[in-house]
């Protein structure tokens, strides 16, 4: 397993406010890290600083050898970062169909022979398929939820930034959305980070986990121990699960 | 036997080619707490905007206690007691939460149309929406102006504007969607510590609170009703496991 | 419950803080009514200012409390200055009664009128109203055998106001009438927009969709505003037309509309006082810059407009904020 | 402590759509004061400008201010009428005289006693064209004008004077002020089949109607246009190109009128405005000039609005145009009007006179 | 009859390309530029210079007002217009007429007031007739002219907006920014190109228009209020919209004029505002499918 995704002394925040404090971790090709922590502790913040949509205030990100941090927010797509975010922000003026071809992104050379295009994604979401021609403002909040993560899909990335995935999703489908997040990370060598307020739940389908508090790492473990441990989870997150 | 307060009688809505809605017909009781489920895109926001007068049923008729409101105006429909809260938001962003619930209190106590004296004016008016603030726990940014607080604030506004109306029957769309775990239950609990009489419609896909809510529950499958029952034929029905509630135990835990 | 008694008195300060009047309100209205004596020479443009900062006020009704834009204000403006000349020069040149006709008459444009702006967005909205000015201006201009057409309508007497003041070369009693019907409908307008129907606009204004889910009439209250806006704005015309003793054209003028646009916004919309300032600024301006320099004066009314959007406007029209962070929105 | 100058408050359109007019009588205006010296009867001449945007209540409210705050001792310019008619009930209450130097409708100098009008009026200038019309080949013609006041006035006197001689109007037609596009207008024209097309528009439009005139043919399916001179404007003559050569125009003044005095006028006047060629507006204000400053010689510096006016009541001088006066009656300029062709000389096109009637009074105040 | 028909669209097209650059700033990019007729200005300024003073034959001077007033739009992209994107629409329109304000007198203080003539190739002179009786069709030259090359310009921006992805990643740089780059699309480069090539169509249509419609400093003010109305009766969300609209105006106004001169500017207002009222969107709006 070679490494993927490489954050040092990582500070960042809104204007002249600064949330993150000197973050760090290492993450592989092909591994999933669950992204936990109370609410407002930082974690939409840390992928956004990812995605290069805060301020970054020192550190550095290394995505694959390269330096991210220096990248404008449309270079880092580019670099293979492919972002779904909180507020699923779907382009409210384009159809499904366009929503994904917008940001469509040919599959990288040295890739899988199966890249991501607009119709892995009507398969893998049949909903949307149906949904095609719809405006981003005529769909259902779930499906609204579907498309953000067909369109960071579609980007072709490296690592797959997900943040609270699963909120508005029905039961079933958060089920099949987290066996195809495990099965695009293990088939297809996907890197991923997931929010989730649910720790149970993508704590059974990440390698890696890393809890938050106030702006700052207190806690990293494999994925599999922590869940093992529920006491130390209700220690850090508040909630017993 | 309990009063029917809300239902539907062969409600279509169709959007072009697609049919959102088909051929619902379903039933509120008094009192009851309703909880409306069903896989994304199934159609529960679009009932809900069909009940409450934003949209126009392409077909079927609704009734709230008695009387025909199937095209009745959407704000008359609030005069008589059917209110909502909304998926994503829907707030008054350039007034403070004071200012807003003192409007809606205003609104449901027919002094709205006054133009000679100000908001704070009226007593009752002022007291009613401090009871509201706090019971929200909004009361530290009362008066700040709502589009600068934090989300979880924001939705507790949200709820808290629909109770300013007084419903007699509340329609309830993903109320504690993006409200923190810690703080979901406590939500509903000021939903269902409503007097008695107050109906309760609830959408959610979380099933841990709606199991724990609801005394009664419909499933909404593409558009068309598949079942209606208590919470525990609901849970063990296998068609709304297969469509909706899944197998695994990924979400409850 | 314990604390509602005292929270509530807090509450019911924080609403009512922002009706209650301020002594600074008071020294500015005072001010503007000794204008006259103190500058005679300038009560003309004293006249004017109180004019179009009426007429910017009832804009400020819809556009900034309701959040309907219009690009087509002058139609009632106009109106009402054809009407009150009209009724003095044909019925009887009271201007009192002249001006009370005129804004019933306006008022009622504006109820008609009301169905083109309930439904659109911006764009449309401007159009439509624009296009009502429009309209109206050619209106007035084929009727030239009541209106004069293109000639403007001459040959209006007004009579003394209330029976004893009369017009004066001076421009003093146009200019203490004109501040004094200001001053009346100011208070009106001030109730207004901060009673619960003027909350119920702003309601309207953020979200109209739930403004309606609370149970706000939208479209009766859309078309009541507009109603008293144009009221308000017919007002306004009639009394320019009765302190200039004419009507013509361009009352109904687009430039007459986009101008009091202009002001509005440079003093701020969804603040009364705002109509006020703008005018006050945007008149003193194109008064000085016109005579400074009368066939460029256009290029620094530009300027100023660029640099009030670039730079702010806060930072620009307030002074004391240059000191001081910038604080947070008033309403 | 001001009683040693003289003011004259010239208000204008500076800025708009009747920018030029302003631009052409204020350069005249001071070409006039250079020439003859800003010291009259002991008095210093002060000119003071103001823009009215061609906005009749800023007009007033400017001639207000210049009469009860600048105490100016006369008002003057007046692009468009109904400016000129808005500050006349001022003249009148302050009993200040009030020199009309570019509204042509008839009408303003009946609208107060202390006007006096040293432009034209578009009555004068169209009924010369009804006279000539006839005589020389025309029997049926099309009026187009701009509809507004001096548009109706132009129509109205053309027809009647045109009719009296034997002609035939087939249709009247009227364009909106800001029209963008004739064609419509035109066609209409051309399916009439006139012998002539009887135009009056705005100076500015002029050009544009002169072109899609060409574009559609009208000349050569027989069609000729007649017009007053404010369609060959000589600011704007030049730019027309050669499609305006042989348009038979109606008017008072051009610049290429034959007289030493207009000579000296005109090179005056370019050598201080390279960009401008004078035109009937500039030579309305330089008359309104020489009107008021000969009423201050005449009542040597004393005597108030009436002494004033009194002197500029029946003025007979040499204008650049030719011999004008002020009909001491009704106080409108009387004065030659000409018709011209549109020639070139020097690779400039001009309104070359060929005709004139001699001492045109406003046939609007006939009766 | 039929000449009126086409005197009518030959005007509607000339309005299209006029305003088919607003339309492309305004519905497309959701900015209200009222500034947009003093790039068209400019366009026909620069048209009559490069002839006058030049001497570079009329055809080349229709590209040369493009290309020119585009690089002076990408100037004022990047230095004035990037922080309004975001700012209310109000303040848009208080800095744009602010702008055009400014030019307005700056051509009058460098150029001079006096209208400016275009003066066309002994070609686009002539006019040609075919059929005779009711039947009769003239068409003026220049105004063939126009139509031809507005529907080149027509069919080019229709294909680059449909056959490429630049019209959705556009509209989703304009729906949200943020995550737009977030999602890999160059929002400023989205933004510059378009606002450049929205002002060379003015540009060109100022260059196309001078000739008919006059050119003299008071232009962007004179002609805004059309430019308004096609854009708003078309809608804002397409080419073809605003081009029907532009059509449908013209031929209503020619037709209208012609038939019913009386009537004068009454027929275009009442138009737009019944259309707006019945299709407060425009008559062409973007609905889910296609
Ligand atoms: N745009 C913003 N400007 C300023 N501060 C912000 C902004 N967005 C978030 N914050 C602050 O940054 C902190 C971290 O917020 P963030 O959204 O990263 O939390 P989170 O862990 O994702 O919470 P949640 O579970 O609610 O999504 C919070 O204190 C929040 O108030
Ligand atoms: N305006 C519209 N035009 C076309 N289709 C629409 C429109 N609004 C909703 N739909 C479609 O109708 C279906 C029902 O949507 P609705 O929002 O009611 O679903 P829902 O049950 O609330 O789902 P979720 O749980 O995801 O919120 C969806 O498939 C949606 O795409
Ligand atoms: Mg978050
Ligand atoms: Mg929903």
């Amino acid at each position: 397993m070679s490494e993927l995704l490489r954050i040092e002394n990582l500070s960042a925040g809104y204007g002249e406010a600064v949330v993150l404090h000197d973050v760090a971790f290492v993450l592989g090709e092909g591994q999933t890290l669950a992204l936990l922590g109370r609410n407002g502790t930082g974690k939409t913040t840390l992928i956004n600083t990812l995605a290069g949509a805060t301020r970054q205030h020192g550190g550095t990100i290394a995505l694959g050898g390269q330096a991210l941090h220096k990248l404008a927010p449309h270079q880092r797509a580019a670099a293979g970062i492919g972002w779904v975010p909180q507020e699923r922000n779907i382009f409210k003026s384009l159809t499904v169909h366009e929503n994904l071809t917008a940001v469509e992104r040919p599959g990288r050379p040295g890739g899988t022979s199966n890249p991501w295009n607009p119709q892995r994604v009507y398969e893998m979401f049949p909903r949307l398929a149906e949904r095609k021609t719809n405006l981003g403002t005529q769909l259902s909040g779930g499906e609204q939820q579907m498309l953000a993560v067909g369109r960071a899909l579609v980007l072709n990335p490296k690592l797959l930034l997900l943040d609270e995935p699963l909120e508005g999703l029905a039961p079933i489908i958060v089920e099949e959305l987290l066996r195809a997040i495990r099965r695009i990370t293990q088939d297809e060598g996907l890197a991923a980070i997931i929010v989730e307020q649910h720790p149970q739940a993508i704590l059974a389908i990440s390698d890696e986990a890393v809890v938050l508090d106030h702006g700052t790492i207190v806690h990293t473990d494999k994925a599999a121990t922590l869940r093992a441990q529920p006491e130390v989870l209700d220690r850090l997150l508040g909630v017993a699960r | 036997m309990t009063e029917t307060v809300l239902s539907t009688q062969g409600l279509v809505m169709r959007f072009g080619g697609i049919t959102a809605t088909n051929n619902v017909t379903m039933e509120l009781k008094r009192g009851a707490r309703h909880a409306l489920i069903g896989p994304n895109g199934a159609g529960k926001t679009t009932l809900i905007n069909l009940l409450t007068g934003v949209l126009v049923p392409t077909e079927g008729r609704i009734s709230l206690l008695g009387e025909d409101i199937t095209t009745l105006a959407p704000h008359k429909r609030v005069a008589r007691g059917l209110v909502r809260t909304f998926q994503i938001n829907q707030l008054f962003d350039s007034m403070t939460p004071l200012e807003t619930l003192a409007l809606v209190v205003s609104q449901h106590q027919g002094i709205a149309s006054q133009w000679w004296r100000p908001l704070g004016a009226s007593k009752a008016v002022t007291e009613r929406a401090a009871q509201l603030l706090e019971q929200f726990h909004l009361g530290d940014v009362a008066q700040q102006q709502t589009k600068f607080m934090a989300y979880g604030k924001r939705r507790l506004l949200e709820i808290a504007i629909a109770l300013a109306c007084e419903p007699r029957v509340l329609l309830l769309d993903e109320p504690v969607a993006g409200v923190p775990a810690g703080e979901r239950e406590e939500l509903l609990q000021t939903v269902a510590a409503l007097p008695a009489d107050v109906s309760v419609l609830l959408i959610e896909h979380d099933m841990d609170l709606v199991f724990s809510f609801a005394d009664r529950m419909t499933v909404l499958v593409n558009g068309t009703l598949l079942t209606e029952g208590d919470p525990e034929t609901i849970a063990n029905d296998p068609k709304v496991k297969e469509v909706y509630l899944g197998h695994g135990e990924a979400v409850h835990v | 419950m314990g604390a509602p008694s005292s929270t509530t008195t807090t509450y019911e300060s924080a609403l009512l803080r922002k009706a209650r009047w301020r002594p600074l309100e008071f020294v500015a209205w005072a001010v503007a009514f000794a204008l006259p004596f103190a500058m005679p020479s300038h009560s003309l443009l004293v006249n004017e200012i109180a004019i179009v900062a009426l007429f910017a006020m009832s804009l400020d009704l819809i556009l900034g409390y309701t959040g309907i834009v219009s690009l087509g204000h002058a139609a009632f403006f106009g109106f009402g200055a054809y009407t009150a000349a009209l009724f003095a020069k044909l019925v009887m040149p009271d201007p009192t009664v002249g001006l009370v006709v005129a804004t019933a008459l306006s008022a009622m444009l504006g109820l008609v009128a009301s169905v083109t702006i309930l439904r659109g967005s911006d764009l449309t909205r401007l159009m439509v109203t624009l296009g009502t000015a429009l309209l109206l201006l050619e209106l007035a201009n084929k009727l030239d055998w009541l209106t004069g057409g293109a000639d403007g309508l001459q040959g209006v007497v007004m009579g003394p106001v209330l029976g004893l003041f009369e017009f004066d070369l001076y421009g003093r009693t146009a200019a203490w009438y004109s501040l004094a019907v200001m001053l009346l409908l100011f208070l009106a307008m001030r109730r207004i927009v901060h009673s619960p129907f003027g909350a119920t606009l702003k309601a309207i204004r953020d979200n109209r969709l739930r403004a309606m889910a609370i149970g706000i009439p939208v479209v009766s209250r859309l078309v009541v505003i507009y109603t008293v806006a144009a009221g308000i704005a017919g007002a306004a015309g009639a009394l320019l037309a009765q302190t200039t003793g004419f009507a013509s054209l361009d009352v109904l003028a687009f430039d007459r509309s986009a101008d009091v646009l202009l002001m509005l916004v440079i003093g701020g919309v969804g603040w009364l006082y705002g109509g006020v300032a703008g005018a006050i600024v945007f008149k003193l301006l194109q008064n000085w810059l016109s005579a400074v320099t009368p066939q460029y004066w256009m290029f620094w009314i530009g300027l100023l407009l660029v640099l009030l959007v670039l730079v702010g406007r806060d930072r620009v029209l307030k002074p004391w904020t240059w000191l001081g962070k910038k604080k947070g929105g008033t309403a | 402590q001001d009683s040693n100058k003289f003011k004259i408050g010239l208000i204008l359109p500076m800025t708009g759509q009747q920018a030029s007019t302003g631009r052409q009588i204020e350069a005249a205006a001071r070409l006039y004061m250079a020439q003859n010296g800003d010291t009259v009867a002991g008095k210093k001449i002060e000119l003071i400008v103001k823009d009215d945007v061609a906005t009749p209540d800023v007009t007033k409210r400017l001639a207000q201010e210049l009469i009860v705050n600048d105490k100016v001792n006369v008002i003057a310019g007046f692009g468009v009428t109904p400016a000129a008619l808005a500050a006349a009930p001022l003249a009148t209450q302050s009993k200040t005289p009030q020199v009309v130097m570019a509204a042509a409708t008839s009408s303003i100098t009946e609208a107060s006693p202390y006007i006096v009008r040293s432009s034209f009026t578009l009555p004068q200038v169209s009924v010369a064209m009804g006279d000539w019309a006839p005589k020389n080949g025309v029997k049926t013609v099309v009026t187009l004008v701009a509809d507004y006041g001096p548009g109706n006035d132009a129509e109205k006197f053309f027809t009647e004077r045109f009719q009296l001689n034997g002609g035939k109007v087939i249709e009247k037609l009227r364009v909106p002020l800001r029209n963008p596009d004739f064609a419509p207008f035109l066609q209409k024209v051309r399916d009439a089949k006139p012998d002539a097309l009887f135009v009056f528009v705005p100076s500015g439009a002029g050009a544009a109607v002169m072109k899609q005139f060409l574009e559609r043919g009208m000349d050569k399916a027989g069609i000729r246009m007649i017009a007053t001179g404010d369609v060959t404007d000589d600011d704007q003559l030049n730019d027309m190109g050669d499609g305006a050569l042989g348009v038979v125009t109606s008017h008072h003044y051009s610049a290429a009128h034959p007289s030493p005095a207009n000579k000296k006028f005109v090179e005056a006047f370019q050598k201080a405005n390279p960009k401008m060629r004078p035109n009937f507006m500039a030579v309305g204000g330089y008359d309104g000039m020489r009107v008021i400053y000969e009423a201050l010689k005449a009542t040597k510096g004393q005597g108030g609005g009436d002494a004033l006016l009194a002197a500029m009541k029946g003025q007979i001088f040499e204008s650049p145009r030719g011999p004008v006066y002020i009909d001491a009656q009704t106080r409108d300029i009387v004065q030659d009007v000409y018709l011209r062709k549109v020639e070139k000389k020097d690779g400039q096109l001009y309104n070359v006179e060929f005709d004139v009637i001699k001492g045109v009074k406003d046939p609007g105040k006939a009766k | 009859m039929l000449t009126i028909l086409f005197d009518g669209i030959a005007y509607g097209m000339l309005l299209f390309v006029l305003a088919v650059g607003l339309a492309v700033t305004l519905g497309l990019m959701n900015f209200i530029n009222l500034a947009h007729g003093a790039f068209a200005m400019a366009g026909g300024y620069l048209t009559v210079f490069a002839m006058q003073k030049l001497g570079v034959p009329f055809l080349a001077c229709l590209p040369f007002a493009f290309i020119v007033v585009a690089l002076a739009g990408a100037l004022l992209e990047r230095t004035l217009y990037r922080p309004m994107y975001g700012k209310p629409h109000l303040d848009q329109v208080l800095f744009s007429i602010g702008l055009a304000f400014m030019a307005v007198a700056a051509v009058d203080y460098f150029v001079g007031s006096s209208q400016q003539n275009v003066q066309l190739p002994e070609w686009l002179r002539g006019r040609t007739e075919v059929g005779d009786g009711a039947l009769l069709l003239g068409m003026g030259h220049y105004r063939l002219f126009i139509i031809a090359v507005c529907a080149v310009l027509t069919v080019v921006l229709q294909l680059i907006l449909s056959k490429t992805r630049f019209g959705s990643r556009l509209r989703a740089a304009v729906d949200d920014p943020r995550v737009a780059a977030g999602l890999g699309i160059n929002v400023n480069i989205v933004f510059l190109l378009t606002f450049a090539v929205g002002s060379g169509l003015a540009g060109l249509g100022g260059a196309l228009g001078a000739e008919i419609l006059g050119l003299d400093p008071t232009f962007p003010l004179k002609y805004m209020i059309y430019f308004l109305i096609v854009v708003s009766v078309g809608g804002t969300s397409s080419i073809t919209g605003p081009l029907a609209a532009a059509l449908l105006l013209g031929i209503a106004d020619v037709a209208g004029k012609y038939f019913i001169p009386k009537m004068g500017a009454f027929t275009v207002y009442l138009l737009m505002i019944l259309i707006l009222m019945w299709r407060p969107q425009g008559l062409f709006t973007r609905k889910g499918g296609r």
